[in-house]
């Protein structure tokens, strides 16, 4: 697809444009992913929003290598960051200015304190509650209230109501195509496979927001004429913690083993694009309320079933054969849910759930291979 | 059958006899039998000190406490609450005072202590969790798996609520949803954020506090809603002093330690008042008080003996926390010639001693538990075990981690660069657990720890080579 | 026994004492394991040798993963594990590290104390055929290490001195096998555990008091009336046996089955073969490190030391053999294979392979099962 | 059966296919290749390789040939002789066939049946496979070059030979595996090339006379079993020849690597690895082989003047170790993400491997081995070796390709090296875990997203730097 080439080549060019406005003195911003970073705010003031670590993952030797820093009993994606910052081989990573980290978790936090103690990186935290009460609102409202004054004293630029507002459309349009694409997955034989949706995704939290909007609109363009080169596969619904940029082993082999993934939920590593920011009243509240209270909370939360009815709500509306959950070692509120979540499932859908643990290692790749083959036997 | 045994745990023999329909009829729910007696009794001979009035008392505490639990439903308890360790044990206090009709109780911390330190019978209940939700191989708490063990295996009663705690811990959380989706079970949650920066000063956040303290008046209100118990502000005040005073008492006997020498007490007894008050339970909030002033008094007349329960001179270490399920780890240290005068956790920094500026209850409760420590952030653990090496001057720290625990296993290999650092004293990180003895070789332990001892005690020689 | 008892008060101080040995001018010198290192000549040049024998341990393998690739055996890798940690007093009293090469695996610990410390390390090859090529090139690298040995101490190596270190080393080598083969009884006299413990002491401890202990243990023994044992009797073999590496040895005794021989090719001291005190000694203790040791499993051909297992369980009447290895040891590991089906042929007793990453907690579930499965089976044949 | 396309892409004419095909037809037999398995050869070659390049269809051709002749040695009535992978000192096997070029036939018999089964006919992994069913179980990093030759002996691939050299100069398992061939699989008792990895950290530009008579001696331990095995003397001229031989092969090979020095390269260095892979195998078409390079020399030059580029001009350019020889898909990735691989650090010739200290060939061939860093897996040289390298490319990173699962590989222990090229030398350094003999775990897409951000690390620096 020719905007497939447009966007490619951008994102080739990208690391060299960053490093560029960071030499004329843009600010760039790392942030940890799970979605609670209104990126809005970023580009209200001029920075430029870098997310570190989502972008990174999927590789074992960063893992092994954080060995020497971290104990290896927390989730394989967090472990994996400090790998990447001490090998310095991921070029994103050094350009950063500021490292944003919405805590959400021991795991997340892990992140952001392995970079302040072994890095000489300013990281910047503000709390992510795990209830949606109004003092979780109010809290995490006033998190963001520190982090836009954090940003306008680092930037020097004031986020003013309009640019804020301009900010908000473009993200806001950014959601809409990216939510008209994934909504496109819903026929029976879908225009695009779950692979490039989700590199499609990805390339969302690294492509400057312009381009990337023009491309996912011819994009939209591309596939409205174009006849559907996925055949009527079964259709999987894969949900998990995490998924990494470059970790796609898990699309290769459903993939390979002749199914397509159709649609996704993850609370970390992909773009939560179902719901937009209301840009009427006040903006800041309107950002808590998306990045917050509208948006389905990650298994941590407390509690955590909207998730889970969310889970089934989207196996029925894409009209999934079977559920793939896959997650990464030792997070452990996902194995917890994992264990009652396949009844709920098949009580309200009668479907049935695979569920993988990676740790990033190659050696999985065999046994794994094996399983979602069996696994997509039995659901065709 | 076990009069024998209950009498070496301080019980009089007609209190047996009193007991006895509720010891039978609870040790046959907990399938405590003949032979895990006669164990539980050369445990208890071989691993506690039960010359000491002090613990005999905490071991019946603890015996009573396992008794009212497994029968709390049966002998009509209305309401039955678990909260969940690592707990706001004020809030805890507040609850388990509030009423005749609320049995507020820790079952895994009962589990560990009676069912693994004292009858060394915890593993069938890990494994019963391991078979409901809590798999083995994926760093799963043993803790939060003696909780929903105790349960599956019929144990301990289902309870109506759980207040979780979910300040530190993102698995205890997940624990109880799991109680729920299992039995029904009323979640109530006392979340916080973990987001002080980095170089925050040790004296909270407003912002922090506030959040929080909310939080504690949410669980008092939806506390009362399901239950209908009301909670007064003077039984709150009550409930936080009848918490606050043993654990004065328990500082007072550290002061002793730190300056003894030769420590006069192992810390495997002092574990058992630990615990107690780690886990307050309306029965330890009326009697612990009693039992840690015996503690104190005896620790004190031990010390002016000169009675050596390490040998005299040894070097000293601090210890990451005491363990909860196997008493011969700490055994096992101070038999080779540590001295142990604090665990590092439970021990209150100066910037904690303080009194706090806030003025409602629950902002002040708030105020005490996110200042500094584990409970704070990395940076705030690491100053921790700084400030503790320093005051307690120790020749060495053992940060033994649980590897199941996140929060902890995140803040070992920080904690022991920033003490080596900062101190100058070597740290010793090692993988093990203290909920769960199935995890860890004590030999292999052993060995790490006999050289640790080797080192330091050829630093202190070359110390005083350099001097002399 | 006081014997043990002796002897742990003795380790105790023993980092101590090397200390201030070191401080008042000694040299300490560490080497690597395999049995290919005479300590007779450090002993002749009044230098104190160290073997690196520290093992077991999680943490120091998962910290080498940032110094050194995860595919190389967990011993060699865990190694630069304990002087990053700096947990291992003994290692840090060392003055020269002595290599004697076997395979890659060893060398990696050379090459990774060389690379991230800035302590000298002495290589010389051991080769891995055994005749006059091999003899004579082993032979010159003894040669080397004895000029290395007197420069680095100052001390020229007197025959004298090296006939009395020999002497010694031969007199140690002795009581350890004569308290070995006390095993064979029906009802060994001393545990695995003790025999395990007694052996690493030997390769840091006082030697006269390693001689005293050694000597009233023996005595001790004989007196001694045995633990009834009736357990199954197990050979325990493989390729490394780190001090410190007390799983396997834990779950095995639980088990309720007891090990009356050890064979490893890395860790334990080789007892079994001494040298002859006469003529030309630098032959001779080539004669004894090199041509008369049962070679390890990187030998080329490595069929003696599977005979010579095969002939320790003869000898023993063991009922089942484990074979206990560490990750990515492939030398061992191909060898397993072959035995395997040598065992079966030669003398139908089972055995059963573990293969460890001294990985604590992920792996001593899954040991204990397949070790209670094993001690069971062959405690039903029986 | 209807081969005559394959053998055309692989350079054959159609008369030599004629006279060749009963013997082709009987070795394919031997190795159970069928319709099935040409069809995907068809697929798979021009994938792998630029079979535009006339030189390349020949050097496809050499490898098809020598599996030809090693299937056929036997009942054309020659001795059969075995190395082992990875095949070194390799003037050991060629002196041999030197020698008696009619009455024996050498083979590192690994090699020529994994690259064939591998790389032309995409039959991945499937020694591989038999291999963990007999002895060399998956998951604890057993060498796949064994693992290829076990299964190859298993499935009745691989001939039993009259003799076998197992060349342990610096690895452990071969020898391992050459013994469980002998023990298990009626092979006979290998005659062994031994060494020691011993040289001491300050030694390596002085190497000790006793280590090069060493290793002389090893050598001609086994040329003079092959003696009694072929009944001809193996003299010091033979070995002259070979080291000759050996010399002209590389030379063609540097020749090649020439053309990558020209900025765009008008060649992939997927091409090259065939001759790599040739280069140290005692193959009976040599001078076919050094022929081959001539004509991939002149394409290359044409190509050039042509302003052919491969990869966009200006690219980053990096030294590597070595690469698979069975699957290009990660110089593929390489390229396609614009980075460009210029030298393979391994071949070029450092100072200190250049010094003689001795006299004779066979000395001279034991000296030349103890100095190659990559071969005595030694620390220092390699830093010597790739401080000279980077100078002489001015290359912008190290693209550190290395088999996961060989010892000596890793107890040189790459992530120390990074180390040190970063501090000393301030080049990046990508170290990637791989295989270069099977894809079954390390399959090029698995380290797509490494190379291609290492690809922008590289741009990166050159971006900052051209500001």
């Amino acid at each position: 697809m020719q905007a497939g080439e447009e966007l490619s080549t951008h994102l080739r060019t990208r690391v060299i444009e960053l490093t560029k406005m960071k030499g004329q003195g843009h600010k760039i911003i790392g942030y940890t992913p799970g979605g609670y970073m209104p990126e809005e705010l970023l580009y209200a003031c001029g920075a430029m929003p870098v997310p570190v670590g989502l972008i990174r993952g999927g590789e074992h030797e960063p893992v092994l290598v954080a060995g020497a820093y971290l104990p290896r009993w927390l989730d394989t994606f967090c472990r994996a960051q400090i790998g990447y910052k001490v090998l310095r081989e991921e070029a994103l990573y050094d350009l950063i200015d500021l490292l944003v980290v919405p805590v959400t978790d021991n795991n997340i936090r892990a992140i952001a304190d392995c970079w302040n103690f072994y890095t000489d990186t300013e990281v910047f935290r503000f709390g992510v509650p795990h209830s949606k009460t109004d003092n979780g609102f109010q809290y995490y409202l006033e998190g963001i209230n520190l982090l836009k004054e954090k940003l306008e004293q680092l930037t020097g630029t004031e986020i003013t109501e309009s640019r804020l507002r301009e900010a908000i459309n473009l993200c806001n349009r950014e959601r809409e195509l990216l939510s008209e694409l994934s909504l496109m997955r819903k026929f029976e034989r879908p225009p695009l496979s779950g692979r490039d949706f989700i590199e499609l995704n990805h390339a969302s939290f690294l492509a400057d927001k312009k381009v990337m909007v023009e491309a996912l609109q011819s994009f939209r363009a591309e596939l409205k004429q174009k006849e559907a080169p996925v055949p009527g596969w079964p259709r999987i619904l894969l949900t998990g913690s995490t998924l990494a940029f470059g970790d796609y082993k898990i699309y290769d082999l459903i993939e390979g083993a002749g199914a397509s993934v159709v649609i996704e939920e993850f609370a970390e590593g992909v773009r939560h694009f179902s719901e937009v920011v209301h840009t009427d009243g006040a903006l800041m509240e309107a950002l808590a309320d998306r990045y917050f209270v509208r948006r389905v909370p990650p298994a941590w939360f407390r509690p955590a079933r909207e998730r889970l009815d969310y889970l089934v709500k989207l196996a029925k509306d894409f009209n999934v054969n079977g559920v793939i959950w896959y997650q990464l070692m030792y997070r452990d509120s996902y194995d917890i849910e994992s264990y009652y979540f396949p009844d709920i499932l098949r009580s309200e859908t009668g479907l049935s759930m695979l569920k993988i643990e990676s740790d990033y290692d190659v050696s999985e790749i065999g046994p794994f291979r094996t399983r979602v083959e069996t696994f997509i036997e039995t659901i065709k | 059958m076990y009069s024998e045994f209950f009498k070496l745990c301080g019980f009089e023999a007609e209190e047996v006899e009193k007991e006895s329909p509720r010891i039978d009829k609870a040790f046959k729910i907990a399938g405590i039998g003949v032979k895990d007696v006669e164990r539980a009794e050369e445990r208890v001979k071989k691993y506690f000190d039960t010359e000491l009035f002090g613990v005999r008392q905490a071991l019946k505490i603890w015996l009573r406490r396992l008794i009212d639990l497994v029968l709390a439903r049966e002998e009509g308890k209305k309401i039955i609450v678990y909260p969940s360790w690592p707990p706001e044990p004020r809030v805890v206090s507040m609850v388990a005072m509030a009423s005749e009709n609320v049995f507020c109780e820790t079952p895994e911390i009962v589990m560990d202590i009676v069912m693994g330190q004292i009858f060394g019978k915890l593993n069938p209940i890990l494994e019963a969790a391991e078979e409901h939700g809590l798999p083995p191989g994926l760093g799963m708490c043993a803790l939060n798996q003696a909780r929903v063990g105790g349960i599956a295996k019929g144990i301990v009663p289902v309870p109506d609520i759980t207040i979780t705690t979910s300040f530190l811990c993102d698995q205890t959380p997940k624990t109880d949803e799991l109680l729920y989706e299992l039995y029904g079970v009323h979640n109530i949650f006392l979340d916080n954020c973990m987001d002080a920066a980095w170089e925050e000063p040790m004296e909270s956040s407003p912002r922090c506090v506030s959040y929080f303290a909310a939080e504690i008046r949410k669980v008092v209100e939806e506390f009362e809603e399901a239950t209908g118990v009301k909670l007064s502000e003077e039984e709150l005040r009550d409930a936080r002093v009848a918490y606050a005073k043993p654990v004065y008492v328990y500082q007072e006997i550290m002061g002793l330690m730190k300056k003894a020498d030769p420590q006069p007490i192992s810390q495997v007894d002092l574990g058992l008042l630990y615990w107690l008050i780690q886990a307050p339970e309306r029965r330890s909030l009326q009697e612990g008080l009693g039992m840690a002033n015996t503690f104190l008094r005896e620790t004190k007349t031990r010390v002016d003996a000169g009675y050596a329960a390490v040998e005299k001179g040894a070097p000293k270490i601090a210890w990451f926390c005491h363990h909860a399920t196997d008493p011969t780890v700490m055994h096992m240290v101070e038999d080779l010639g540590l001295a142990i005068p604090v665990t590092a956790v439970l021990w209150t920094p100066p910037w904690q001693r303080v009194k706090s500026q806030f003025t409602t209850f629950a902002e002040r409760i708030a105020d005490q538990t996110v200042r500094g420590g584990i409970n704070r952030s990395t940076m705030g653990a690491v100053r921790l075990f700084q400030e503790c090496c320093k005051e307690f001057n120790v020749d060495g720290f053992v940060y033994l981690y649980f590897f199941s625990c996140r929060p902890i296993c995140l803040t070992a290999l920080m904690s022991k660069k920033g003490v080596e650092d900062e101190l100058g004293i070597p740290v010793l990180a090692l993988e093990g657990d203290v909920w769960d003895t199935r995890d860890y070789s004590t030999e292999a332990l052993r060995t790490r720890v006999e050289t640790f001892a080797e080192m330091l005690r050829a630093a202190k020689a070359t110390k005083i080579g350099q001097i002399m | 026994m006081e014997a043990m008892q002796k002897l742990e008060e003795h380790l105790r101080t023993r980092v101590d004492e090397l200390t201030k040995i070191k401080r008042d001018g000694g040299k300490i010198i560490g080497y690597l394991p395999g049995g290919y290192m005479p300590e007779e000549l450090v002993y002749a040049c009044g230098a104190m040798p160290i073997q690196l024998t520290r093992g077991g341990d999680p943490e120091p393998v998962a910290i080498s993963a940032g110094y050194v690739p995860r595919f190389l055996d967990t011993f060699c890798r865990s190694q630069i594990g304990y002087k990053i940690l700096g947990d291992e007093p003994l290692y840090e009293l060392i003055d020269l590290l002595v290599a004697p090469v076997t395979d890659n695996n060893i060398r990696a610990i050379a090459d990774c104390w060389n690379f991230y410390t800035d302590l000298e390390v002495f290589r010389y090859g051991v080769p891995h055929t055994k005749d006059n090529l091999g003899f004579n090139y082993y032979l010159d690298g003894l040669n080397l290490l004895k000029g290395k040995l007197e420069g680095f101490t100052g001390t020229r190596i007197e025959d004298e001195k090296l006939r009395e270190a020999i002497a010694l080393s031969n007199r140690i080598r002795e009581l350890f096998k004569e308290i070995s083969l006390t095993r064979k009884s029906a009802r060994p006299p001393i545990s695995s555990r003790d025999f395990i413990k007694l052996n690493h002491a030997s390769f840091h401890a006082d030697r006269s008091i390693m001689l005293e202990v050694l000597e009233s243990l023996t005595k001790e023994l004989k007196r001694r009336e045995a633990p009834n044992s009736s357990g199954p009797r197990i050979l325990f073999t493989g390729s490394t046996l780190a001090m410190g590496d007390h799983k396997v040895l834990d779950l095995l005794e639980a088990s309720g089955a007891q090990i009356v021989i050890e064979c490893f090719d890395e860790g334990l001291r080789d007892y079994w073969k001494n040298v002859a005190n006469n003529g030309d000694l630098m032959k001779a203790l080539a004669d004894r490190y090199f041509m008369k040791k049962v070679p390890g499993a990187y030998f080329r051909p490595s069929r003696e030391r599977l005979d010579f297992i095969l002939k320790l369980a003869r000898d023993f009447k063991v009922d089942g053999i484990l074979w206990y290895q560490l990750m990515y040891r492939d030398g061992a590991d191909i060898q397993s294979y072959r035995f395997s089906q040598i065992l079966k042929k030669e003398l139908d007793i089972p055995m059963l392979k573990l293969q460890s990453d001294w990985d604590m907690a992920g792996e001593i579930g899954p040991f204990r099962t397949r070790i209670e499965a094993f001690v069971e089976t062959i405690g039903r044949r029986r | 059966m209807e081969y005559t396309n394959l053998f055309k892409m692989c350079g054959y004419e159609l008369e030599e296919i004629e006279n060749e095909r009963s013997r082709i037809d009987k070795a394919f037999e031997m190795l159970e290749l069928g319709p099935k398995d040409i069809e995907r050869a068809l697929e798979t070659i021009p994938q792998n390789f630029d079979i535009e390049l006339a030189g390349v269809r020949k050097l496809l051709g050499i490898w098809l040939e020598e599996l030809l002749d090693l299937m056929l040695a036997k009942e054309e009535g020659k001795k059969l002789i075995y190395g082992t992978a990875p095949g070194f000192p390799c003037e050991c096997l060629e002196a041999i066939r030197v020698a008696a070029p009619d009455k024996v036939y050498c083979a590192n018999p690994e090699f020529l049946l994994g690259t064939v089964l591998d790389s032309l006919f995409g039959k991945h992994d499937e020694l591989v496979e038999v291999a963990e069913g007999y002895g060399l179980p998956p998951g604890f990093a057993h060498c796949s070059v064994g693992e290829t030759k076990l299964g190859g002996v298993v499935k009745k691939y691989i001939p039993v030979p009259d003799l076998a050299i197992c060349m342990g100069i610096f690895c452990d398992q071969t020898p391992e595996t050459e013994e469980m061939l002998s023990e298990v699989y009626g092979f006979p008792q290998p005659v062994y090339v031994d060494n020691c990895l011993d040289l001491n950290w300050d030694e390596w530009d002085k190497i000790p006379l006793r280590k090069i008579e060493y290793l002389a001696s090893q050598v001609r331990r086994a040329l003079d079993r092959a003696q009694e095995i072929i009944g001809v003397e193996i003299t010091d001229d033979h070995i002259q020849k070979a080291r000759v031989n050996l010399f002209r092969t590389l030379d063609g090979l540097m020749s090649i690597y020439g053309l990558l020095e020209n900025d765009p390269i008008p060649i992939s260095v997927g091409n090259i690895m065939p001759i790599y892979y040739l280069y140290f195998n005692p193959i009976a078409g040599r001078e076919k082989l050094i022929e081959a390079c001539q004509t991939l020399h002149q394409e290359g030059r044409q190509r050039i003047a042509k302003g052919y580029a491969v990869v966009p001009k200006g690219a980053p350019r990096v030294l590597f170790t070595c690469l698979p020889n069975i699957d290009n898909s990660v110089v593929h990735i390489a390229e396609k993400a614009g980075l460009v691989m210029i030298m393979q650090t391994v071949l070029w010739p450092i100072e200190a491997q250049r010094k003689k200290t001795v006299q004779g060939p066979l000395l001279r061939l034991a000296e030349t081995y103890l100095r190659n860093p990559y071969l005595c897996g030694y620390g220092p040289i390699n830093m010597q070796w790739i401080r000279e390298t980077s100078r002489h490319y001015n290359a912008d990173g190290v693209f550190w390709y290395w088999m996961y699962s060989c010892r000596v590989q890793a107890a040189l222990n790459p992530i120390a090296l990074r180390k040190w090229i970063t501090d000393e030398l301030g080049l990046p350094v990508l170290i990637l875990e791989g295989d270069f003999h099977s894809t079954r775990e390390y399959s090029g897409e698995a380290s797509r997203t490494r190379i291609e951000a290492f690809a922008e690390v590289l741009r990166a620096r050159k971006a900052a730097k051209s500001n």
